[in-house]
């Protein structure tokens, strides 16, 4: 009978589920990148192909696989949302979107500045930097025709189908990108990335994956709460929440 | 430590431009989103705030109208009271949101 | 069966008296493309080498200039409402709309390339190769396309948004469709991107109807 | 018999609440007349109530059937005129009308098209494009299919009054009496008083912030 109170009710548990986590999230975030960087920069030994600029991979790498995973799990959210009609699936969405966007950004910036001492250019028409370039166009699509809707409810299902519509493309994509790429290059690019990593070099990867997993997981839940403040504005426990908070920076 | 000084750890063998400009780039990104993130949060609770003393100025001058009316009315039934009450058993029946009919 | 035959009618009925507005795309068309012997020069050389590109690029741009006509009509006048409100399925009706609208905007480029491929100098092989790759890919512009014109077909300013949402999905097709033509200029094979083609024409055929029926009800709200 | 009833029916638009918790029903030739204030959601309940736009809660019965279950069997039964005419401008008030009698299933000549449309006093404007009438003409070619589809069980009219003068009210309001007396069920909004001499429910929607 309420079923339309029932997401709401959800909602508030979310809230304070995620102002629960997001400490232990950003702190530990925050800790694991940089003792990560710190281990990578510092304290890795040197490639003897590429010298110090293989650094660039404890930045580079953790974004580009999150990029990936972050559009998944984007997608994911959209089709919960889309087929259970759960609304807080939609907010998980476009908490999502941005964070992917940056995440992308990131990797394209870093990619370029590898480019250009490996390859002697910052732009590179490599299959994988292509790919990336138009996944960020995918992630911009969601969150623009996201934005363009007033009815934010109809605007969730909206820029679900459209995600989902992405999410089919993405490997055609890179597959397409990659087929075209050997057409056209040939073995000119300098391969990346040997299959064997030695220990010393590969911890602190992982481990910077790691850290960058838990840092956009700090972000999304700051931003999954913020979802859920625009949307239930109303609401008295936000109303509550609202004072607590305004008397809490008037204490300060 | 893997460089000898501090000036080869900035240098980067020679690579130190790209190097800083990743972890530079990727750092101000991350702060970035990081900062829209806390400070969208802050401006959402003000919104919050300022929607409530919205939500008090219609219901006030809600109260306000409704009043005037009342006012009116009492005015108006003191007039003719009579006709007024055969009036209201001769209209058709009135439902409000909510009843079963 | 009658009631899609009647939309379908309908449809090329409104085509026809609408035909000033059907063609702003196909100049536009042939107007992109004459840009470029101007811009990179006469060279025929150089004009076979990008042509295949240049067609497909200058196809996918005026077929979006003309894709929100697809349902913007209908969806401002209610038409779409009593659409929904009929006991025809959407889905289906959604396809027919599609058909009619790759029939009516989409097949007049097709026509006239022939023209264009003289323009850039195509040889035999590589027209025969576009010819196909255009009668394959563009129905899969318009089924896609319909996605997204279905979900921006209720807010009023879509356009620019339509090519952003697009235009990345339509890559793919681009890709393949213009190593079809690269191929066929070298003697190559070329059925291998024939077949991808058509195998991601037919998936969007089998799913987009769907997609577009959804999308247009989510507008409804 | 109730051929319309709605149990719980609750809508979010925009993350307002319009209404909650709604029950009614709409028996056999009987007439429900929404009212409320602008933005009270008189627009969004018909909408909800044809089918159009699903509601955040509860649901719509037709003939004691979730509407959601026999969709097309209902939309046989129903004829709905909302704000927007369904009328294209570009053609003539005859292939409008074809089209739509077409797609809803409905069997009528060319011949009783023609009637109808002198009937409702557009004799002469058959043929041109839609376009080139005025609003209230183009309002009575939408509302032909009243006259079309008199065997269907649900009307639904929202401010079906608008724009037009008052022989067409007239002609409109004697319509529904009709098919009201013929074992129809009507549900409307009007921002003007109604001139149809036949007993009505009322429904007040109040307008919520």
């Amino acid at each position: 009978m309420w079923k339309w109170l029932h997401p709401y009710a959800k909602t508030e548990r979310t809230y304070h589920l995620c102002q629960r986590l997001l400490p232990w999230f950003s702190v530990l975030g925050l800790a694991v990148i940089l003792f990560a960087t710190v281990w990578g920069l510092a304290y890795a030994p040197t490639d003897y192909q590429q010298s110090e600029a293989y650094r660039i991979i404890y930045v580079h790498v953790p974004t580009a696989v999150l990029s990936k995973s972050l559009y998944s799990a984007m997608a994911v959210a959209a089709f919960i949302g889309l087929v259970w009609q759960v609304k807080t699936s939609f907010m998980a969405m476009m908490a999502l979107a941005p964070i992917g966007a940056t995440v992308t950004f990131i990797s394209l910036v870093t990619g370029a500045a590898w480019g250009k001492p490996m390859w002697g250019t910052w732009w590179e028409w490599d299959a994988r930097l292509t790919s990336q370039l138009i996944l960020m166009f995918l992630f911009l699509g969601v969150i623009s025709l996201y934005k363009a809707f007033e009815d934010k409810q109809q605007a969730g299902k909206a820029a679900g189908v459209m995600a989902i519509v992405g999410v089919i493309n993405l490997p055609i994509i890179h597959y397409s990108v990659e087929w075209w790429n050997t057409l056209h290059q040939g073995a000119t690019i300098l391969k990346l990335g040997k299959p064997s990593m030695p220990p010393e070099m590969l911890w602190p990867l992982l481990l910077s994956i790691l850290g960058w997993a838990l840092a956009s997981g700090a972000i999304f839940l700051l931003r999954m709460q913020n979802e859920i403040l625009q949307r239930e504005i109303k609401r008295p426990w936000v109303v509550a929440l609202a004072h607590k908070n305004s008397a809490l920076s008037k204490g300060k | 430590m893997y460089f000898e000084d501090i000036n080869g750890f900035l240098d980067m063998g020679g690579y130190g431009l790209y190097v800083w400009l990743s972890f530079g780039s990727g750092a101000l990104s991350l702060l970035v989103l990081w900062l829209d993130s806390l400070f969208s949060k802050q401006r959402l609770f003000t919104q919050v705030l300022s929607e409530q003393t919205r939500q008090a100025r219609i219901k006030s001058a809600a109260e306000k109208s409704a009043a005037a009316e009342q006012s009116a009315a009492a005015e108006q039934s003191a007039a003719a009271e009579q006709s007024a009450a055969a009036e209201q058993s001769a209209t058709a029946e009135q439902r409000t949101n909510g009843e079963t009919i | 069966m009658a009631a899609l035959m009647a939309i379908l009618k309908r449809d090329l009925a409104l085509a026809y008296r609408q035909r000033a507005e059907l063609m702003q795309p196909m100049l536009f068309f042939i107007l992109v493309i004459s840009l470029f012997p101007l811009a990179v020069g006469p060279e025929p050389k150089t004009l076979q080498l990008i042509g295949p590109g240049v067609i497909w690029v200058a196809a996918i741009l005026s077929s979006l200039l003309g894709l929100e006509r697809l349902f913007r009509d209908d969806f401002q006048d209610g038409s779409i409402e009593q659409l929904m409100l009929s006991s025809t399925s959407l889905p289906a009706a959604a396809l027919v709309k599609v058909v009619a609208h790759w029939l009516t905007s989409i097949l007049p480029l097709i026509i006239l390339s022939p023209l264009l491929a003289l323009f850039l100098h195509l040889s035999e092989p590589m027209y025969w190769a576009l010819l196909k790759t255009l009668l394959l890919g563009t129905p899969l512009l318009s089924l896609i396309g319909g996605i997204a014109v279905g979900l921006t077909v209720g807010l009023n300013r879509g356009g620019v948004l339509l090519a952003l949402l697009l235009l990345p999905v339509f890559i793919p097709l681009l890709i393949f469709a213009t190593s079809a033509v690269e191929s066929a200029s070298m003697q190559l094979q070329y059925s291998a991107q024939l077949a991808i083609i058509g195998a991601m024409f037919l998936f969007s055929l089998a799913l987009a109807p769907f997609a577009i029926a959804y999308a247009l009800r989510v507008s409804q709200t | 018999m109730a051929v319309l009833s709605v149990t719980d029916l609750s809508v979010i638009k925009r993350d307002r609440l319009l209404f909650e918790n709604l029950n009614f029903a709409v028996e056999q030739g009987s007439l429900l007349y929404v009212k409320g204030q602008n933005g009270a959601g008189k627009t969004s309940m018909l909408r909800v109530l044809a089918g159009l736009v699903d509601a955040d809660c509860g649901d719509v019965y037709f003939s004691q059937q979730n509407i959601k279950d026999c969709r097309e069997n209902y939309h046989l039964n129903l004829v709905y005129f909302g704000h927007k005419l369904g009328i294209n401008l570009t053609l003539s008030a005859v292939e409008n009308l074809e089209y739509w009698c077409k797609q809803h299933q409905v069997a009528i000549g060319v011949d009783t098209i023609f009637d109808t449309l002198a009937q409702l006093n557009l004799v002469g404007l058959e043929e041109i494009p839609v376009a080139n009438l005025s609003a209230g003409q183009q309002r009575r070619v939408a509302l032909a299919r009243f006259w079309f589809k008199q065997d269907a069980k649900v009307w639904i009219l929202d401010e079906p009054f608008t724009a037009l003068d008052t022989q067409g009210i007239e002609l409109l309001s004697k319509q529904i009496t009709t098919f009201l007396s013929a074992g129809g069920a009507v549900v409307m909004t009007s921002h003007q008083a109604l001139q149809i001499d036949y007993p009505t429910d009322e429904l007040t929607l109040e307008y919520r912030i």
